[in-house]
């Protein structure tokens, strides 16, 4: 399973990629988050608040109950802030 | 059509080229966005715009396709770019063309929108007082629940 | 900043020359209206834009000051023709530039409906059944209207 | 008083622009058209409909009980059309 990580979860978690393989009980984007967690504290650090988390499979956003599988691309960020002021 | 990029763009070039040949556009309304020199009361030096490239074009072309299913336009545009930019140099641009001007504000004022909450772009502020990353504003999130569909 | 003239218009130059130095805008919206090849069901050869030399220039002084006074802008610019233009030509530009995209995109969209129904001028289209005077559109004092304070 | 007239009133008066004294009763911007119904056809065929008539005294948009002195620029026009579609 691949991971993206952009922004300021990219600069805590110390990495924009990741190749996980998450144990089989990870069926979710919910309990992939909380197994992220268990890896580095500075994962613990950027899934803290995971009101300010986002996440897409495929390139689709999605909700914490979205399954995920092994095949996925998993991106996981901030709220957009593109645009101007 | 939309472009995403990292060098900067022609504002009246992209304009002549989308309208050029089409006459039954009555109005085009474009929207620029600039690198401000002040953000919070800090002093902007420069900002590095991050994206992920690929669901970027993705969103960016499902809020064009949104934008011409509800408004009946011409022509529409959104160039958005990436990497670090200065006060004062342009971010992005988006333009919509109609037959009647309250389409094209409101075409291109619900891109706008639709693009500060829906497309991947990040913003790291170099300021005076340190590097930030730019937090999400809930003023945007309020106008983009303006054109959500009740 | 107002112009009325024969001549046409760089929009891309204008903006440029607006914008320039001011790292204060965070946002530009611009509005070009282009002459239709269409118009009630009469194809358009050309039409002359007919104006009250004087007063046109008056009147567009005023409205931009009044939307100077409503929104807090950067810089703001109205550029109107005269005389004849045919389909695709460019008719008039309005650009209003702000800290914020909001009060730009407001002030922009205020100029062009107060502009339409206050500045005196007058289309004669000159159309594949004749010519004839473009009557004033309702819809166009309704626009008008919601900028009126109550 | 100098009258300017533009659009269709001006094809329809048959002049862009004419000299004229009133007699003395004509007070205010309704009375001038009233007496100018009476020079001509054209004028009369003109003003027919005052729905339709906008009026500007030195260069203001100004109302029916407006007064009208001889030093006045008075413009007279249909309802301006300005912009675009």
């Amino acid at each position: 399973m691949k991971i993206l990580y952009f922004a300021w979860l990219r600069t805590r978690v110390g990495s924009a990629e990741e190749d996980v393989t998450p144990p089989a009980g990870v069926r979710d984007v919910r309990g992939l988050l909380d197994w992220l967690k268990t890896r580095s504290p500075g994962h613990a650090e950027a899934f803290k608040d995971l009101s300010v988390v986002r996440v897409a499979v495929n390139q689709t956003y999605v909700q914490p109950d979205h399954p995920v599988t092994a095949d996925d691309e998993i991106a996981i960020f901030p709220p957009v802030t593109g645009g101007s002021s | 059509m939309i472009r995403v990029q990292r060098d900067d763009f022609d504002v009246g070039a992209e304009i002549e080229r989308l309208t050029a040949g089409k006459h039954d556009i009555g109005g085009v309304v474009s929207f620029i966005g600039l690198v401000r020199d002040l953000a919070g009361g800090a002093s902007i030096k420069a900002m590095t715009l991050e994206h992920y490239p690929g669901m970027t074009e993705t969103q960016l072309a499902e809020i064009e396709a949104e934008a011409n299913r509800r408004w009946p336009l011409s022509a529409s545009l959104i160039i958005h770019r990436y990497g670090r930019l200065e006060p004062g140099e342009r971010i992005v641009l988006v333009l919509a063309a109609s037959p009647h001007r309250e389409a094209a504000f409101e075409a291109c004022h619900f891109l706008i929108d639709w693009l500060k909450t829906k497309a991947p772009f990040w913003k790291l502020e170099d300021t005076d007082k340190g590097e930030k990353w730019v937090a999400a504003d809930a003023r945007d999130d309020a106008a983009a629940a303006r054109w959500v569909k009740g």
